[in-house]
């Protein structure tokens, strides 16, 4: 057998897995069966990513996909009633199927035709040719730290608002009883290794896959695991500290953009010489305000509360009785 | 154009499809989230796709830099929108 | 010679993986099938790594497949405990033959 | 060499494939998270192998993250947050 075809092996096989895997998650009877399909989903999209030459997407991946989505979405699914059993066919329905069936069509034709235009001058070649310039010699953090640093920023400040839409919603999810002794072994080991781990991805992020968004997505994964095994808040600081934690990544960011245009030079346009500590001093805020930005989406609302929400839904009714009475 | 980046991008505009279609399907709220998601990895395996150049040449970073940025504002979505969900029904449990 | 070795355990460890997924696949019911599964995760891993690690001559990726190694066994092995202990708290029954 | 290892990982996703079904027909939910953990293990070493393949080292970072992670899942699901059903762990 040839290696081409052993590719092709893998290739069919992996891509009939995802498909089978992504239909049968949407149309699971149940909830919770529903989110472990999508679990398996998630770890295969890593791996499509090592397979596509994508590390940098992999890391990212593995990070969200195994550690923080499947935690979420378990919670998820544990709290919400089922009420539409699936499976019954409306005539909307058909129509919906069709819709999107011809629109899977005209995709795919448009994908094709794009991809068999050979134009050899694009973009990645103008990345390729300036990468020396950029202070990192991984393209991609090139990318999202130095030629495209405003839409990064913008990344960061949706993130931002994403997490201030959450904390809005009042407090924390309540949390989770102490651990037995092997869960709670495995937590202790395991979270400063994930730590470290998040360290060296921000520190390799500037020349090989790694960088802010795999490290910040791993630290969060770090606060999952230890909210899991009882840490109610997930390791997130107090109130003030928390605050500055999230706003850091676009504080730090803007703080480097505006210096420099302070110092006659356009915003965000990096000095040769100075452009790899400027991108690490970005980076490094940008991990710890993602971490806590994610971590404080799946507490799914402001740690500050989560201690006092602890053990019943009493505090919560009370909480939201005053928020009525106000509101009348 | 190999015959692996066109199955691989036609696999994304399936998945893109599916998910859509889920989207758009009467169920509970976490059932539509994970139709959504199951299309943005659809979109987002149609954007490596076109970045691919083969089994042995480096691909082109800029989509790969997008696809990044967007799972992790995929994955702050979701939590949102499940957040806004369970917050709505506690509301409507009260009343 | 060397890469004699590292082809003989990576085709000892695809042995073990495809055992691990057709024991998941046949055996009645979960307890039997939490076993075939973490030899998958320990045996088949362990050897795969085994064979990786002769092929390569960097000492701090040969740290890095050990220490992974180490992880996919600790995960193994607290997850197979929690599975096992979630399972008899819902009294799943066990197969009679 | 490189024949050999392209065949091992087609024949390790045939592996992933069959350990897959069982994620399909569960079926408690045990049984699915069971292959879902597979997928993960199965996956990592194929990470392995394809770096070795495309000549991406980095791949090495994919697997330790997803074996740093590999019992998340399984600790989600079994433990039940403390106001929803008191008592039950």
């Amino acid at each position: 057998m040839e290696a081409l075809t052993s590719w092709q092996i893998l290739d069919l096989l992996l891509i009939s897995a995802l498909l089978a895997l992504a239909w049968t998650a949407m149309a699971a009877k149940d909830l919770r069966r529903a989110v472990a399909l999508f679990i398996a989903f998630g770890l295969l999209l890593a791996l499509t990513w090592v397979r596509l030459r994508a590390p940098d997407i992999a890391l990212a991946e593995a990070a969200i996909g195994a550690g923080l989505t499947g935690a979420l979405l378990l919670a998820a699914a544990s709290d919400e009633p089922d009420p539409v059993p699936s499976g019954r066919i409306s005539a909307a329905g058909v129509v919906l199927t069709v819709v999107s069936a011809g629109l899977a069509v005209v995709l795919g034709w448009v994908f094709v035709a794009t991809v068999q235009q050979a134009d050899s001058t694009r973009l990645a070649e103008e990345v390729f040719a300036n990468v020396e310039t950029t202070g990192v010699s991984n393209p991609v953090t090139s990318v999202l730290l130095n030629f495209r640093a405003y839409d990064t920023l913008l990344e960061l400040a949706v993130l931002l608002i994403a997490v201030l839409g959450v904390l809005a919603l009042g407090p924390a999810r309540a949390g989770y009883g102490a651990p037995g002794p092997v869960l709670s072994l495995l937590a202790r080991r395991l979270v400063p290794l994930i730590i470290l781990v998040s360290g060296y991805l921000l520190w390799a992020g500037a020349h090989a896959p790694g960088g802010a968004f795999q490290a910040g997505a791993l630290l969060a994964a770090a606060g999952v695991l230890l909210r899991l095994t009882g840490t109610t808040n997930g390791g997130l600081p107090g109130d003030g500290a928390f605050r500055t934690l999230i706003v850091a990544g676009v504080a730090v960011f803007l703080a480097v953009g505006l210096s420099l245009m302070l110092a006659g030079r356009p915003f965000l346009g990096f000095p040769v010489a100075w452009a790899g500590s400027l991108i690490l001093a970005i980076e490094t805020a940008a991990t710890l305000s993602i971490a806590a930005i994610l971590l404080a989406a799946f507490l799914a609302g402001d740690p500050k509360h989560a201690a006092a929400n602890r053990g019943s839904k009493t505090w919560q009714r009370t909480h939201k009785t005053q928020g009525h009475a106000n509101e009348l | 154009m190999s015959y692996d980046q066109i199955l691989y991008g036609l696999t994304g505009v399936a998945l893109f499809s599916m998910g859509l279609r889920g989207a758009f399907f009467p169920g509970a709220l976490l059932r539509r989230v994970l139709a959504i998601n199951i299309a943005g990895a659809g979109v987002f395996l149609l954007l490596i796709a076109i970045a691919y150049r083969g089994l042995q040449s480096v691909p082109d970073p800029v989509p790969h830099a997008l696809v990044l940025t967007g799972i992790v504002v995929a994955f702050s979505a979701t939590a949102l929108a499940l957040a806004l969900g369970r917050f709505l029904r506690e509301r409507s449990d009260d009343e | 010679m060397i890469e004699i070795a590292a082809g003989m355990f990576i085709v000892l460890a695809l042995f073990f993986f495809i055992s691990g997924s057709i024991g998941l696949l046949r055996l009645p019911d979960g307890y039997s099938r939490l076993h075939a599964l973490t030899k998958a995760d320990n045996l088949g891993f362990g050897l795969l790594i085994l064979g990786l690690l002769l092929l390569q001559m960097d000492l701090l990726i040969a740290i890095k497949l050990l220490l992974v190694w180490l992880l996919v066994m600790a995960a193994s092995a607290v997850s197979a405990h929690l599975i096992a202990q979630r399972a008899r708290r819902q009294e799943r029954g066990l197969w009679k033959p | 060499m490189t024949l050999f290892l392209s065949l091992a990982s087609a024949v390790l996703m045939v592996s992933l494939a069959l350990g897959l079904i069982r994620a399909f027909i569960g079926p408690a939910i045990e049984d699915r998270l069971m292959s879902a953990q597979l997928v993960g293990t199965t996956g990592a070493g194929l990470a392995l192998l394809l770096g070795l393949l495309l000549d991406m080292p980095s791949s090495i970072d994919v697997a330790l993250v997803l074996a740093l992670l590999a019992a998340i899942s399984v600790v989600a699901l079994t433990r039940r947050e403390q106001s929803m059903e008191p008592g039950h762990d």
